[in-house]
């Protein structure tokens, strides 16, 4: 398991596609129980997204995702723009210097954007926000050897639906107290079309 | 849907050009971002106020840019946050070398995306100083969740933190008085209708023909509880009293604001003060000054907010003081 | 339908209430009417302006009260012309004995309760002159029929002719000015949804889903046209086309004002507003001041009005001075 | 036929009546190619006049008239309050003195009323207004001997309905144009319920 430009090229428009085709769906899910904002948000940005990685040359990874990292800042808005921002600003830095990303060098991205969302956010796991995604597949990157991408593809999704359970501390759903239980939270759904994505890239890959 | 726009994506771009071109005498939007500064800045030597948030609150924020309020209005999509890019931005355009003061409301993304373009303006040698609105006592006040939203009561803020830079305060006063400020304003809001965010075209949520939504938001989210319809006078006795439930307004002077969201006529806003007014005389709370109108908007939304802000000398005299912005002349 | 009332038949007394008291310090309510005047009135000297017309037009008329502005506003039931005895207790409130100007709004009832008003008053020996306001260029004018209607331009009657008798104009040269304003004003509007006056519960009109209503009223009455709904750039050059077809404004100087009808956002309003400045620059028309808000409403139909006022120098110089009205600050 | 006291007070609670029953229609009338209010205006002014005569003792069919007069005046407002408001001052002026109104009475009051309502309202036959209903009441008080009351009533009725295809050039619904043909006249109804309650009045008293 190996990432290079062309795969981490791979990865975001994957990742654009899904959103895009999810887009309503998305914003459903944030009408439940936000503002109904979220596909129409992550759209907007993965669309620019898309816009300036087709038309640029990369030598690295982390050229590529710092791009990503500050098109979603600048496109994004709303609590997602600057936590999906700073995912990638950090998962940039991280890959620095790197030809090529290991299953180490992810893992070690993951971690480090997973802490800069926990700090941009002043969340932590069970607030029922993207970092009750972000938090597992992080903790799989890092514990399993010899990954298989199926994994990382259950591990997100299992993460998602178990968002449905929880009760809301942080972001708009955290109004409804009780009321958001019993509802996906959009933001972790378009982090699991992320890691899917990724997941999907790599297996290719192998 | 119905609506009076071009392309639905474009509404905030559009805005801005009609909004600019409505008062060239007054306002300016810097090139290329959805940023509206005063006309004159950056004033020099004088503490620079920066507000926004989504749009879909008209005039909040750009009614409020003017000589005694915000030096710059950041215009996000609707409903959404600006990005710290577009902050920064009106930062830099309003900075008059005696730091800059973001007015925040306090929702997940502003708080963020503000914060961060913060960051940014110190790494280039600007002061910067925020405060947090968070005076809608709907939401529950907990530091282990978002906490409270901030809705209405920011006007006050703009307002009475604009005058204390305009009198020449410097950073830490307005902070300090933006802070009183928030420790005093309690709102309270309600919908008979919901709204449609243009690119979206869908209504935010549904509501019965005989139900209200009561402690709603100000962008289309549900609010804390449904309720069969009420009367004008049962609506104040609940929005009022929640507020005087949360602080102590006892033989206090207020400042008083019924706000509509949008759709609801001015008759009725009227006709919601009417008793307020009563019950706050009841209770021996002192009004001031009141405000009747839309400050603080959530598009089209049928409904209102009520607000209370408890007043001191020094607040009375920057409420009064003279304010230039569009959409709050005194 | 869904108001924020108490009882549907009592809307007018109930809104006035919440209005003086919303004004205490400038406005008062004359016992047991439903004249709303300026707080010193009546004014010695002074030629006092009496509006008015049916209520649901918030902030017409009683927004309107205030220096430099109206002395009186007499409000009648909603979208019902006020009674002739109303409107006479009006002109004995405000009568500074320098005479008494009325600003009416060319509708059969309003036109007629006022006369009958301003034959009491001549009668007892209070010297009374009018204007009759017919802006609305969606009604064809002639001299056979009801005539135009008076819409969102009365705004600037009561400006302007306040201003002039602020500044000392006597009765005739109030009528001037107002006579002046009348003939260099038009205005056309157009809905996207009806309204629902509270005494009846029933909306005013059936509009489908994709349709429009060009060339409406204030007060619920069908338009002149119904239509497939339009991009904000096509209502503008259909509202403002049918006004230059009506006058021609070539190379002159204007006030314009895009007015709100209710429940649409200022966020259209201003996308409305940068069309309306485009097609006026190319024609060359310079825009002296602009006006973007809601100022003539029909309760809360969605829609909106734009009016074009072609000044001269005495018009700009009345325009800008001073109004402490509560919806008209300047 | 001759018109009392008495009689004067029945034919204004008989209208009264007529007008609350078919407020919602009135009012409905008037939406189709006016503003909807006319039925809401004639209740409130009716329901003013009776509870104004209810406690009221009079001498004079005159003294009757200008009480209804003085009170629809200040309470209906539109246009229909003073044309109605009109309508009566005038009747009751030309009725003045005397003890009992005959035909002869009524048609001159009537035609003095009409005369009134054409000024204030400047309208003529014709432009779809009550004015419609009106005038051939008017004429066939002063041309018919020994009239019939069902001979008003029919007249009335007749007038009211040949509002309909009237295109209007006076009211609110003169700004419709063609399209407020086929449509009927609010005041012309409002008209056509005074004119039945006078002759159910006056069959009663015969
Ligand atoms: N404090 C937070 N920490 C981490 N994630 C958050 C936080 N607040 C919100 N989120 C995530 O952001 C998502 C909402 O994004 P979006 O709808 O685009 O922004 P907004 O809430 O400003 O409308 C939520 O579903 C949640 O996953
Ligand atoms: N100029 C006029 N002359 C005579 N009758 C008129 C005139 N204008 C309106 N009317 C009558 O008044 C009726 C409308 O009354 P109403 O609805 O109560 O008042 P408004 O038109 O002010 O809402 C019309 O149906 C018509 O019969
Ligand atoms: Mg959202
Ligand atoms: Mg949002
Ligand atoms: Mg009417
Ligand atoms: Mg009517």
């Amino acid at each position: 398991m190996e990432l290079h430009v062309a795969q981490a090229l791979m990865w975001i428009e994957r990742t654009n596609e899904k959103i895009q085709e999810n887009k309503e769906y998305l914003s459903a899910l944030d009408q439940a129980i936000g503002d109904g904002d979220h596909g129409i948000n992550m759209a907007r940005g993965f669309q620019a997204v898309i816009e300036k990685t087709s038309s640029s040359e990369y030598e690295t990874v982390s050229d590529v995702l710092k791009d990503v990292a500050m098109t979603l800042m600048a496109k994004v808005g709303g609590a997602s723009g600057p936590l999906y921002g700073t995912a990638f600003l950090k998962m940039s830095m991280s890959t620095k210097g790197k030809e090529s990303v290991s299953q180490e060098d992810l893992a070690e991205a993951v971690r480090q954007a997973l802490e800069g969302m926990k700090q941009r956010g002043k969340a932590t796991e069970g607030e029922k926000t993207l970092i009750d995604v972000w938090t597992p597949v992080q903790e799989l990157l890092e514990q399993s050897e010899d990954l298989q991408p199926e994994e990382i593809k259950k591990t997100a999704k299992d993460a998602m639906e178990a968002t449905k359970n929880i009760m809301a501390t942080k972001g708009r759903a955290a109004y409804l107290k009780e009321r958001s239980i019993g509802h996906l939270d959009a933001g972790s759904v378009s982090s699991y079309y992320l890691f899917e994505s990724l997941a999907n890239v790599l297996e290719e890959g192998n | 849907m119905k609506k009076i726009v071009n392309d639905p994506n474009q509404v905030v771009q559009d805005m801005l050009k009609g909004l600019v071109a409505a008062y060239p005498e007054s306002l300016k939007q810097v090139p290329d971002t959805t940023v509206v500064v005063r006309k004159d800045a950056p004033v020099t030597n004088k503490v620079a106020l920066v507000s926004g948030g989504g749009s879909g609150h008209e005039p909040a924020h750009a009614g409020y840019v003017g000589a005694g309020m915000l030096d710059a209005a950041v215009c996000g999509e609707t409903f959404t946050s600006p990005t710290p890019d577009q902050v920064f931005e009106a930062i830099k355009a309003v900075d008059g070398s005696a730091g800059v003061f973001l007015v925040i409301k306090n929702y997940t993304g502003d708080v963020m995306n503000f914060e961060m373009a913060a960051e940014l303006a110190e790494a280039e040698g600007i002061r910067v100083e925020k405060v947090i609105v968070n005076d809608d006592v709907a939401v529950e006040d907990s530091s282990f969740t978002t906490g409270r939203r901030g809705i209405a009561g920011t006007v006050f803020v703009h307002k009475i933190a604009g005058a204390k830079a305009d009198k020449g305060g410097s950073l830490e006063e307005v902070k300090a008085v933006a802070d009183k400020v928030v420790a005093n304003v309690r709102s309270m809001g309600m919908a008979l209708s919901p709204c449609t965010v243009p690119a979206s075209g869908k209504p935010s949520f549904e509501l019965a023909e005989d139900e209200m939504e009561i402690g709603i938001g100000i962008h289309g989210e549900p609010g804390i509880e449904r309720k069969t319809i009420a009367t004008a006078d049962e609506i104040a006795e609940e929005l009022t009293g929640k507020i005087l439930e949360d602080m102590d307004y006892t033989s206090s002077e207020v400042a008083v604001m019924v706000n509509g969201l949008g759709s609801t006529p001015e008759m009725e806003l009227f006709i919601l003060n009417g008793k307020v007014q009563d019950i706050l005389a009841e209770k021996g709370i002192k009004v001031y000054k009141t405000f009747v109108g839309e400050y603080m908007t959530s598009l089209e939304m049928a409904g209102c907010s009520v607000s209370l802000l408890k007043l001191d000398d020094e607040l009375k005299e920057l409420l009064d003081s003279e304010s230039k912005a569009p959409a709050f002349r005194i």
